[in-house]
This record gives structure tokens, sequence and C-alpha cells, in this order.
């Protein structure tokens, strides 16, 4: 019990890590952001460019974030700035842009796996049940990560002109916001986290030039579901990580890999704004 | 300083392929109240969205204060000082009272802007927490108005903030707008169709039909309201 | 050109392609013949997501799937029962009936009444990604990762599995090109070009799409059982995202919308993927990758048209002015067939207490009215009165809150627009809402296909409309300008043109909002004129909302005011033009006259 | 064509200018005293790992072979195709090689559905062909020979170990694909048959990198040893990483990894147990001498011999002899000389004549701190078992 109960959480934190910018990007630009993937694998690349310079391993992070930020200005420019108006158009570009990024990362890095220092080992004891002490230390990192971005958005002046794009962007324009840096610094932070996100995984994945795309087609659903709001997308991750995690334990885990995204369609057939409020 | 409020030249704009309004010339002198007035459809919004660059120009010119406004957009005319009141969906409704007026203000410090609104709306001060779309039809329309004030602009372009309110809250508009003008030399252009109110806060008028200015007068002008009527009634 | 000319000239370019393939054996080396034999069945599969996508407006990222299918029909059937005639046969039909059994499930789920074009690429995204899936786990049954193979198939020779697939090719895109360009064919660019405008004018837009959708499911399963029977081996790979994406990209970089652009392009770069992966595997899939993002920023109309421009142009200077596309003749439809349904008993529209209201915010309540046959009564009230949520109200059964709806005695409960179109509900919308990319003809013919079934094949060379659209064109010289685009006409044009359409669907209940804005004074005088004609001669019921009120008091029999979402007087004209109230509603001071209308306001400080 | 369209199709043009510029055929050689040994193999997709090491024990095995005169004097020839590691590629890799390359002779260490994606082809072609990855078993073509081993070769030397060191209970975990299952079916039927017992056995998704689930069954079940059998690369490691991060003590048998890998996995893969064919360690002159020349040959740039690469380098040798032994290339002839020669080579003396595989020397090892692997024990010639009856 404990140890399920562990495991749908800390599955929970991993896909709400891993959703965020993808939710980020979503809510301001309605553009799906399918080089997301792409920018995760940039992120377990700068994980293990950190740990073989030697340096402290949760150094990833905001080499990740750096790496990930600037490579989200560069396409945000000149990709997704012209395909405003052509939402479907913008997904096609960003996906043929995560085979580039994968592609460059095979040239540079080679097709191998290859492994980046964790930087956390071994087991916690938690209400007896001994469990992965990184999986654990997810949880945290994810609250931390959605708490940081809450504050971004509710305290700051960056976050309350970002809410507002998000809510009636004409109105926002009117009032002086310079709607479009606000959407180039949405996609540079959407960019950057999804870079976050790719390191974070990495101690329990392995780098390689393909391991962003997997987590791509859950996010994506789990954004869906969402709508544009870091709270239910909260909600999202734990009721559909929970019923992958139950799926895969009381059924089978091949299935419990289609739970997700089977279960996130079905939802919005019936209720097409999924999970959010209104 | 220039010597100018508000001038449009020539200005067209309107829909793909279709120009709502046509070449429409205003000016106002800094300071001055215009009332534009006209049935619905006849352009009057369509002329404030054009004027802040939220509709493209499809020709003329746009100044305010002296500045040219013509090629921005509307971020850029925002930040020339120029405050907008649109008629609809004007407020965000999920953010609070403090974060709509925040959201106004730029380089202002809030604390004199919030002074700015306790004189005109007092009651909105004990309210900034609560959620915008809390607010009844008339405490929103308020709450625009005192956003705009809260900006201090130059230039406010307001969009029938008459519509559907009460009497008594009309009369309040009334008094805060007047009052703006007095302390601030606010140059205004207030799209309206309620007549009195229009004739009672300003200092001239125009009428729009079908996209062309029809007719226009000095607010105190005996026949004002005659004249404007012609235009208005069924 | 004549219908029958035209018609012999695709047959003859698909003949000239025929002996292309017939030729290729001899004129191409065996190792062309191999590679080619699969990207020719690749490329019908590419076809299908062009139909879908370049024409109907789907994304769709799960055509493999169907491939898939047909494919592992034959594998299965040919591993498990082994090969015989009879179970080629049993095959193929298994084939096609699961294809068409998955594109109706996915269909059911992803082309709703209101799905978005988002949610519908994101089924086509899990179709894929749950088929693979299955597959895998198929064990021994579906040879899991591995698929299957080392069963026996058709003994047909390398050249022959090239002109089946080949002539196969052809016939397909032969088949979608004459379709595309019939006036069927049509209604898939009028959906993607405005499904709700289709809606209106009667169309089951849902069917339509998933009746597309099944048949380019099937054209898919065939490819699939094609494949498996030439190269004797079904992988998982054939179902998934990836080769789903790749059918994309094709498509794209092709030209959607131009069929033969994504046949060409899944030809060109799967036969020269052929070539160069072997040797830059890499770098020939970044350059792929950079291309593809290249063209949907830069060229989202693909290559192929950009190719087909150069020569087009210097054809067309070298020709001098493009001579007017095939000329349409206006047929006049007897007016005693166009009387539609005869008005039921008693009213032709009765709404009884409608409301409605958006979460706490309330729009319209209490609206009770009806109005006969012969009828026009025009809805006035200043902006936000709910006049044109009323109108909503009435030609889509889910927009109200509460209260019922009835339409020449029948209730319309909660149906779609296009149910309340057959029931005889015509609704013009505020804005021009007509197909820009359609020509006026065009427009029209879409209008008129619930009256008339359209060929699959043919274009109709005449277009009957019943008198009272006739009347509106002549009226506003639009029957001389049918073979324009709409995107080109000036705004009062697309008024008429849709004013037209909405005649066109011979309705009981004309709906109009707005029809005459942005017209010139005599226009909507000659459209008032045959409005009253209407309601009088044809006994047409008209709800009008319409701010030029010296429009409304002309041709109106009744007017209603709203204001504030409920009706506040509904009278003759004359008592409508002679009160108080509406002349103070008008102006702006009438609020305190009109006693439910205001609302309490709590101010928290003295006035 | 507004000047950005214009700059933008200029740069277009380049990158399709260059794209077919790289598509100028290369022309196949068609001296007649040339022998072309194809090589279809992963280049990219899953397989892509490995696969430099398997091109580089082909050239080794080619560079030897010119170097003493070639075969029956014919210079051999290397022609290597991508397949992508899957069925699409794999036709186009056969069918260029096989058509348009018109190879001699086909050598490939590829995924199970690129080889039967192949094999059509090579029946249409006619053309012999040696497949030397290890598999999961019973595929037959009369013109196919395998020199890898197969679960009834490996499974055996793991679960006896197992067994001789007490373990009783055991749980099984693998991808869900053809390999995955064809291992564990053999294994569980093989543990049954010695007395003991499977608690558990678990499939993931193929792609899967969560294991979450499945561990969390593995600690419940608490068995004594957990053999796994993945689908390589991430897969594999991520399991090994969350099996290691979840504190599971239990025996660790490891189906799927090689040497190289489990090297640079580190501190995670100390301890797991691997079975094969061919370990680096293994202490004969041949295996001595083929890492010597392979360490002169490419230097730094040396991918890791291993279980998959060094078959390659073996059936290179073994089609020499077969044409030697039938005096000619002759693809019938060849075929059949196939299955009567021996190669002596770094993992022993091979003859491919049990139903078209080879009886193997297979070699138990554990991964030690250091990455590299300890032969723990060694068993001779073990028999392929019943791969293709109907085969002789």
């Amino acid at each position: 019990m404990i140890a399920q109960a562990l495991d749908i959480l800390t599955t929970a934190a991993i896909l709400y890590a891993v959703a965020t910018g993808l939710l980020l990007v979503f809510g301001v630009m309605k553009i799906i952001n399918f080089a997301h993937g792409g920018l995760m694998t940039l992120g377990g690349y700068a994980a293990l460019v950190t740990t073989q310079l030697g340096l402290n391993p949760w150094l990833a992070i905001p080499a990740a974030a750096l790496f990930g930020a600037v490579a989200g200005m560069a396409i945000e420019r000149f990709v997704v700035r012209p395909l405003y108006a052509r939402p479907l158009d913008a997904i096609l570009a960003t996906w043929g842009l995560s085979i580039v990024i994968g592609q460059l990362i095979t040239i540079a890095f080679g097709r191998g796996v290859q492994f980046a220092q964790a930087p956390l080992d071994g087991t916690l004891d938690v209400f007896g049940e001994s469990y992965s002490a990184y999986r654990l230390a997810l949880v945290p990192i994810a609250l931390i990560l959605g708490a940081g971005l809450t504050a971004l958005l509710q305290g700051t002046r960056l976050g309350l002109e970002t809410r507002a794009v998000i809510m009636n962007e004409d109105l926002a324009r009117g009032l002086g916001i310079n709607s479009g840096l606000v959407r180039f610094l949405t996609f540079t932070l959407g960019s950057a986290l999804a870079a976050i996100a790719g390191t974070l995984i990495t101690p329990l994945s392995s780098v390689d030039p393909g391991m962003g795309v997997p987590w791509l087609v859950n996010a994506f659903m789990l954004v869906l579901v969402s709508g544009a709001s870091l709270v239910s997308l909260l909600v999202s991750c734990l009721v559909l990580g929970g019923a992958q995690v139950l799926v895969s334990t009381h059924l089978s885990p091949v299935l419990g890999g289609l739970t997700i995204a089977v279960l996130a369609a079905i939802i919005l057939r019936i209720r097409p704004q999924g999970f959010a409020r209104d | 300083m220039s010597a100018s409020g508000i001038e449009v030249q020539q200005l067209s704009s309107g829909y793909a392929g279709a120009k709502v309004i046509r070449e429409v010339s205003l000016a106002t002198a800094p300071g001055e109240i215009l009332a534009v007035l006209g049935k619905n459809g006849m352009g009057k919004s369509t002329l404030l969205k054009a004027m802040m660059g939220l509709l493209p120009r499809m020709g003329g010119s746009v100044r305010f204060a002296g500045r040219e406004a013509t090629r921005l957009p509307p971020y850029a005319v925002a930040r020339l000082g120029v405050g907008y009141v649109a008629q609809e969906k004007a407020l965000f409704q999920d953010l609070t009272v403090e974060e709509n007026l925040r959201l106004a203000v730029r380089r202002t410090d809030f604390e004199v802007a919030l002074a700015e609104v306790e004189r005109a709306f007092p009651f909105l001060l004990q309210r900034l927490k609560q959620r915008a779309g809390t607010l009844s039809g008339g405490e929103q329309k308020m709450l625009l108005m005192a956003r705009s004030l809260a900006v201090g602009g130059k230039v406010l372009l307001i969009d029938e903030i008459t519509e559907g309110l009460q009497p008594s809250v009309i009369d309040r508009l009334a008094g805060v707008i007047r009052d703006a003008r007095a302390r601030h030399g606010t140059t205004m252009l207030l799209v309206e169709q309620h007549l009195p109110f229009a004739l009672a806060v300003a200092d001239r008028w125009a009428v729009l039909d079908r996209g062309e200015i029809a007719d226009t007068g000095a607010a105190g002008e005996p026949d004002a309201a005659a004249r404007i009527l012609r235009h208005l009634s069924v | 050109m004549t219908e029958s000319r035209r018609l012999g000239f695709i047959l003859a370019a698909a003949l000239l392609a025929c002996a292309i393939v017939a030729a290729g054996p001899y004129l191409l080396d065996t190792y062309s013949v191999n590679v080619l034999t699969r990207s020719l069945l690749y490329a019908a599969v590419a076809l299908t997501v062009d139909l879908l996508w370049g024409y109907l407006g789907i994304l769709t990222f799960g055509q493999s799937v169907f491939f898939a299918i047909g494919a592992y029909a034959a594998g299965l059937v040919f591993t498990h029962l082994d090969f015989s005639n009879a179970n080629a046969v049993l095959a193929l039909g298994l084939g096609i009936g699961a294809a068409l059994l998955t594109a109706a499930i996915v269909g059911w789920l992803a082309f709703w009444h209101g799905a978005s074009a988002l949610y519908a690429s994101v089924i086509t995204l899990v179709l894929p990604i749950v088929a693979t899936q299955l597959l895998y786990s198929g064990g021994t049954f579906t040879g899991s990762s591995s698929g299957l193979s080392g069963f026996t198939s058709f003994d047909v020779s390398m050249e022959g599995w090239f002109w089946i697939a080949g002539f196969f090719l052809v016939a397909v895109t032969t088949g979608a090109f004459i379709f595309v360009k019939s006036d069927a064919g049509r209604l898939l660019v009028a959906v993607r070009e405005n499904e709700q405008r289709c809606k209106y004018l009667g169309l089951d837009t849902s069917r339509l799409k998933i009746a597309v959708y099944l048949a380019c499911a099937a054209i898919g399963a065939v490819a699939g059982y094609l494949y498996a029977g030439y190269s004797m081996v079904v992988a998982p790979e054939l179902a998934g995202f990836v080769f789903g994406t790749e059918l994309v990209i094709w498509t794209a970089l092709g030209g959607r919308g131009t069929l033969l652009g994504p046949v060409f392009g899944a030809l060109i770069v799967d036969y020269e993927s052929a070539q160069l992966s072997g040797d830059y595997p890499f770098v020939w899939q970044l350059i792929i990758g950079i291309v593809f993002v290249l063209v949907i920023v830069a060229f989202p109309r693909g290559l192929l048209p950009m190719v087909v421009a150069l020569p087009r142009r210097l054809l067309a200077r070298a020709r001098g002015p493009a001579s007017p596309a095939g000329e349409m003749r206006l047929v006049r439809l007897d007016p005693t067939l166009t009387q539609g349904e005869a008005p039921g008993d008693g009213a032709a529209l009765a709404v009884k207490d409608v409301a409605k209201h958006f979460g706490s915010l309330s729009v319209l309540s209490g609206i009770d009215f009806s109005a006969r046959a012969g009828e026009l009564v025009s809805l006035v009230g200043p902006n936000g009165a709910g006049k044109t949520t009323l109108m909503r109200c009435i030609a889509d059964g889910s927009e109200r809150s509460a209260g019922s709806i009835v339409v020449n005695g029948h209730d319309i409960g909660r149906r779609p627009p296009e149910a309340c179109v057959a029931l005889g509900v015509g609704r013009k919308f505020q804005m021009a809402n007509v197909f820009e990319t359609l020509t006026v003809a065009q427009c029209l013919q879409v209008a008129r296909v619930r009256h008339a079934r359209p060929s699959f094949w043919k274009r109709s060379r005449t277009l009957p409309l019943p008198e009272a659209a006739l009347h509106v064109l002549a009226t506003t010289g639009l029957d001389r300008q049918l073979g324009t685009p709409a995107h080109l006409l000036s705004h009062g044009m697309k008024q008429a043109l849709e004013l037209a359409m909405v005649l066109a669907l011979e309705p009981r209940v004309l709906l109009l909002d707005e029809p005459t804005a942005g017209l010139t004074k005599t226009e909507r005088m000659q459209i008032g004129g045959i409005l009253t004609e209407l309601t009088r001669r044809q006994g047409l019921c008209i709800l009008l909302v319409e701010h030029d009120l010296d429009f409304v008091r002309e041709i109106s029999s009744r007017i209603i005011v709203l204001h504030q979402g409920r009706i506040v007087l509904d009278g003759s004209v004359e008592e409508v033009v002679n009160s108080e109230l509406v002349r103070q509603v008008y102006a702006g001071s009438g609020h305190a006259g009109i006693a439910h209308s205001a609302q309490p306001i709590q101010t928290g400080a003295p006035a | 064509m507004s000047r950005r369209n214009l700059l933008a199709g200029t740069v277009l043009a380049g990158v399709l200018a260059a794209a077919l510029g790289a598509a100028l055929p290369t022309m196949p050689a068609f001296a007649a005293d040339t022998v072309t040994i194809g090589i279809p193999v992963g280049l990219s997709g899953a397989n892509s790992v490995v696969a430099p090491s398997v091109v580089q024990s082909a050239e080794l095995a080619v560079e030897e072979i010119n170097a003493k005169g070639g075969i029956l004097g014919k210079t051999v020839k290397l022609e290597v195709a991508d397949d992508a590691s899957g069925a699409a590629g794999a036709q186009k890799a056969f069918d260029s090689l096989i058509f348009q390359k018109k190879v001699d002779v086909l050598i490939s260490m590829e995924t199970s559905a690129a080889r039967n994606a192949g094999l059509p082809i090579v029946n249409r072609g006619k053309t012999p062909y040696i497949y030397t990855s290890f598999y999961e078993g019973r595929s037959c073509s009369p013109y196919m020979y395998v020199n890898a081993w197969v679960p009834d070769q490996q499974v055996a030397p793991i679960v006896d170990y197992f067994k001789d060191k007490g373990a009783k209970t055991y749980f099984l975990i693998g991808s869900d694909y053809a390999f995955g299952r064809g291992m564990l079916a053999f294994t569980k039927s093989y543990i049954e048959k010695i007395g003991g017992k499977v608690v558990g056995d678990e499939y993931a998704p193929m792609d899967a990198t969560d294991w979450t689930a499945i561990l969390s069954k593995v600690k419940a079940a608490n068995p004594d040893a957990i053999i796994t059998s993945t689908a390589g690369g991430a897969p594999n490691v991520t399991l090994t990483k969350q099996l290691r991060a979840a504190g599971v003590k239990a025996l660790y048998g490891n189906l799927a990894v090689d040497e190289g890998t489990a090297k640079s996995m580190g501190a995670d893969a100390e301890g797991i147990y691997i079975s094969g064919s061919y370990f680096t360690n293994i202490d004969t002159p041949a295996n001595k001498a083929f890492l010597a020349a392979m360490d002169k040959k490419f230097g730094a740039g040396l991918k890791t011999p291993n279980d998959l690469s060094v078959p390659e380098y073996e059936a290179v040798y073994a089609y020499k002899a077969a044409v030697e032994k039938a005096g000619t290339t002759d693809a019938a002839k060849v075929i059949r000389a196939l299955g009567e020669v021996s190669v002596e080579g770094p993992r022993g003396t091979i003859t491919m004549n049990k139903q078209r595989h080879a009886p193997l020397t297979m070699y138990l090892g554990q991964v030690q701190a250091d990455g590299g692997v300890k032969i723990l024990s060694t068993f001779k010639d073990v028999d392929p078992g019943e791969q293709c009856p109907k085969l002789k």
C-alpha cells in the first residue's frame, strides 16, 4: 500500500516536472510545442556535460536551463513566431525541430546511450518501506518547481502580464503590454523548463538522442486535459499518473503505458475542457 | 509639449476586405472632451480600436499629444500615455481588482495611482483582493474608469462607459470625468449612446453615420440635442 | 471546356501515367523496381493524408495504422491459415473490415459535433501508439516486435508487383482527383474553410468527415494488404507514429491539398532516402528535418505548387489572359416545387420561455413569442440586448439554457444546427459568412446540397436556384460574378451572397442577422423588397435583427424590442415607433422607465 | 515573391541541391576480381550503439584476408548499408545490397524485425546470408546460417549458477517484444525444469523507461534472483538504474546487457551476472591476437569488441572458408559449404552444422567494480537445440 502510494506520488511528480514547460507555452501561446521532447533531450545532455566536466550534478539544472533558454529563444524567433496564426502547422514545425535537435545531438555526441552521474543515490526508509531516494527527492523538486512558477506568475509584474495575455490578449495589448515580448519570454521559460525536466529524469533514465520523445505524448495529453492551469495540471498528474501506476501494477505494464493517452482522450471526449475549471 | 490633444486625419479601418469607417477626421485641443455619438453599427467602436491599433489602419494618420501613433502597435500606443476603456470584456475577470489596476499602471508609482482611485471610487480600496468578475456590472464599469485614471495618461478613449448603468452610477462617472479633466487636463474621446451624459460631460460632439462624420458641434449650443437626436432617432 | 472533355482529359492523363508504370520495369534496374514498388504503396497512403489534411483540414498522424491493419490482415491470415486464393480474399475482406471498424471508432471519438481540430489530431496521434503497443503484446500471434515473416504469398514476379502497386496508385489518385474536383468533393474544402457555415447549410459535417475518413482507411488498408503480399513481411513499425508522421512530412513537402504533390513527395523522398540513408543516415534525417521545418514556416503550400507555378506563369503569359473558368448557367426552379414543407397548423415559429445564461450571467430570460408564416418580425434593441443570442438559440438546439422552441410544429429539442435546417430554419450570420476560397457559384452549390445530391465525379454546369435566391443575385449583380472567388468580393457582396445561399436552402423560418449591413441604400431597399415579397408570396416567416430602424419600419409586419435579455415591447410598427419607452432605450435615458432592467448596485459609498 | 521568400527559397534550393549532390549514385564495383560482402546493420535506430563495433570487426577481417591474398585470389570488398534497426529500413538496405550493389553474401548483425524483413528479399535474390546476432531462435531460411547464440544456449549457465547459489524463487522482467518474450519463456520453462519457482514475470512496453510498477511488485515478491531480458539501450539501462535505486538486493542476471554497456553504467552494473559466448577476458591466444589486431587497426577509435561484433568477424572467415571449400562464389554451392566448414576464432572453433545454427562455448561472467567482466565458469560446446528441424 505504502509502496504504491509512493509510486503514485513520485510518478505524478515526474510527470508534473515534465509537463509544466509545455503547459506554460500552451497556455500563453495556444501552441503545442512538439520540440518539448527535443528540448528535454538537450537538458539530458547538459547534465551529461556537467558531470563529465566533474562538476556537482546539481549544477546540471542551471546549465540545462541556460541551454534550453537559448534554444527556446532561437526557436521562438525563427520558427514559432511566424506560425501563431497556424497552430496545427506549429505542431508540425516543432516536431520537425525535434527531429533536427535529435540528429544534431546524434552527430555531436553519437547515438549511444550515455550516463550522467545522479545527484542522489541509495534508498530512504519511508514508513518502513525502503524507497529510491532520488524519486522521493523529485516530489519536493516538483513542488518547488510548481511553487516557483506559481510565485513567478502570481507575484511578479511579468507573471501578471503573462496571465493577462493568457486571459485576453487584445485587452492586455490595449493596456500597454507588449504581448509579443511576453510570448517570447514565455517560450524561453517553457524551453528552459523542458531542459530542466530533461535533467531531472536523467538519473532515472539514460541519456540518448531520443530520450525526451517517449515523454512527449504523455506530457501533451496531460496539458490538454489541464487547460492552462498549474493547479489542474497537478490534479491531472495525480489522477492520470495514479491510474497509470494502478493499471501497470494490477493489469499490465503494457496497458499502463497507454493509460494516460487513452484516458485523456476519453476525458476530453466527455468533457472538452478536461480538468480545467469552467 | 504640443498644443494638440487628439488628431485623427482621414482614418479608415475595418475588417478584412470591409472598411467600417471611411476617412474619418477628428481633432481636439488638449484637455478637451469630445463625444462621438451614433447608432449601433455605425463604426464608433471601430474608430477607437483603429486609433489604438487594435484594428488595422487602412489609411490616414493618428497622433496623440503631438506624437505620431499611426504605425504603432497597441501596447506602444498605450505607452504614449493613451488609456483605452473598451466596451466589452474590458476587465480581466479572473484577476483581482488590484491586479487589474497594476496591469495598467506602468512607470507610475502604484501608491500615487491608488490615491487617484481612492479619490474617485473609494469603495474599490476595500475590494482590492476581490476578483473583478465578482463585482456587479456598475462596479466593474467604475473599476474600468478607475483603471484608466490610475494610469494618469494624457489621453483617454472611452467606449460606451454608461451602457446598462443606473442613473446614479452614470452621474457619478460624469463627476469623475469632469474632475479628472479639471485636475490633470486629460484629453478625452467618449463614444456614447447616452445623450444626456454625453452632452453633460463633453465640450464638443460629433455624430458618426455609416463610417463617416455626419455632423459636429459644441455641446453648449442650444440645438445640440435636437441635431443629434435626428441622427439617433427611430 | 465541356464536362466530358474535362473528364476525358483526366482519364487521358491517368492512361499516360499507366503507360509510364507499364514501362517502368523495362527502364529501371531491379533495385529501383523493388524500392519503388513499396514507395508507390506508401504514396497511396500519403494521398489519404492529403485528402484528410489538405482538403478536409484534419491533421492526421495515424494513417499508418490503416496501412498496418491491411498488412497485418494478410500477414496473420497467411501465417496462421496458410495462403490460398480463398484465404487471400478473406484477408482482404478482414483488412478492409477491420480498418473500417477502427476508423468508425476513431471517427466517433474525433469528429463529434463540436470537436476541435486539435482534438481530432490528438486522437489520430493516440491511435498509432495504441496500435503499436497492441501489436507488440500480441506474442507469437502478431509476432510482436519481429513482426510476421516467412509466410507464402501470391506468386507474382517483382515486375508484376510493380505494376500492381503502380496501377493501384494511379487508380486511387485518379479517383481522388476526380472526386475532389467534383461537386461532392468540393464539400471537403467547404468544411475545411467554414465548418460552421456548412452546418447551418444543413450539412451533417461530422458524418461527412467520418465518411471520408472511412474511405481513406479502406484505401490505406488495401495499400497495406498489397504491401504485405509483395514484401511477405509485416512489422509493428508499419503502424507506428514515426511512419504516421513521415506520411505527414511527405504530404507537407509535396504540397498539401494538391494530391499529386504528396504522391510525388512520397515517391521522391522515400526513394531518395533508400539511396542516401545508407551512406549518411543521420545527415539525411537532419536534412529532411530542416527542409520540413523550412517548408512549414516559409512555404506552407509545399514544393509542388512552387515547381508548377513557374511554368504555369510562363504559359499564362504566352497564352494571354486566362479564359473564364467553366461557365455556370443559373436555372430557375419551378416555384411550385420550392415551397418547401407546408407550414404546420399553428405558428411557424413558437418560442416559449427561452432563457440563456453563461454561468451566473443571464443573457436572455423569459423570451416568449410566436410568429406566423408570412410575418416579418424585426428584433431591435441596443447592443448586448441578446438579439444575436436569441437567433442562435433558434437555430441550434444545444444553445438555450431553458425553454422550448417549435419550428413548423416540430420541437427542435437539442438538435444540432444541421437538423434545425432540416426543419426549415435558415440562418444568416451577422458577419458575412461564406466560403472564402470557393467561387460564388460554388458557394451556392454547397447551399443546394441538401436538396440536390451532388455528383461524386461530375461538375454540374447548371445551378438551379429558387426564385428568391436568383432575385438577390440579380439585384446585386452577383449573377455576373459567378466565377469570382468569394474572398475577392466586397463586404456588401458577401452579405448578399450569404443571403442568397440561405435562401437557396428554401427555409420556412428565416433568421437574418443584419443582412444589409454594408450595402448601399438602393441595395438595401431592393433586399427589403425581396424579403417582403418572400413573406407575402411564399409565406416565409422572417425574423430580422437590424440596426437600421428606417429599414425596419419600412418592411416589418411586427417589431419586438429586446433590452437586457428581455422582451420589453412586442407590437406593430406604429406602436413601437411611437413608444416613448423605445426612444428612451435608444437614447440611453430609459433605464428608470424599465422596471425590471434595473440591477441592484452596491456602490459602497454615497453617490 | 517577397525578398524574404526569395531568401528562404535560395536556402531551400541550396539544401535540395546538396541532397541531390549526395544522391549521385555510388557505382557498384563490377570487377570480376572482387568478392563483395554486404553488411546491412542498424547505423541509426536502436542498434546504432553497437553497429560501429560490428563494422569495425568486419573491416578487420577483410583487411586481414586481403593482406593474405583475398578469397580465391579475389579482393574482398565491404558494402555497409543502414537498416535503421527496423523492417522498412532493412527492406531498403537489402534491396540496395542485393539488387544494386549485387553483393555475393550478406553478413548481418540486426534486429529480428530487420532480419525478418530482409529474408524475403534474400529469398528473391538467392544470396547466401549469415546472421551474426544472438536472437530468440527458430528463424529459418534455406539461405541463412546463424553463428550466434539462442536462448537454449544462453539461459542454462545463469540459472544453473543461481541454483548453486541457493536461489529458489525467481522474478523475470522483460520488454514486451519478441526477444524479451522468447528469452524469458525459455528461461521460465528451464527454471521450472530444474525445480525452481518463478514468482512473477512482467513485461513493460518495448520503449518503456519507467519501471516503477514492476519494481514495486519485485519488492513485494522478494525473490532470491531476478533475470531480465529487455530491449537493448535505454530500457536495459533504466531498468538497472531503477532496480539499484530501489534497493533490490537479489541476485541479478541480465540476459541482454553487453560488456561495453555494463562498463559505461558504472557502479550500477557491479555484480550483474551475464552469460554469453564472448567476453574480452577470454584467455585464448586467438582472442588475444584478435584484440591486439583490433587495437592496432583502430587505436583510440576502437569500439570495444563484444558478443555481437565478434561473430561478425568470424562469419567473414566462415564465408571465406566456404568459398574456398566450394571453389567458387556460386551461391548454391557456398550455401551448402557454409554448414560444413569450421572457423577458429576468438570464441573458439565454430561450425554452423546444427540445423543452420552453431554449438557454442558459453561463459558465465560477473561485472566487477572496475566495469570489467570476470569469467566465473565455462560451458563447452553448448548445443543450440531444435532450431530448424525442417532444414538440415
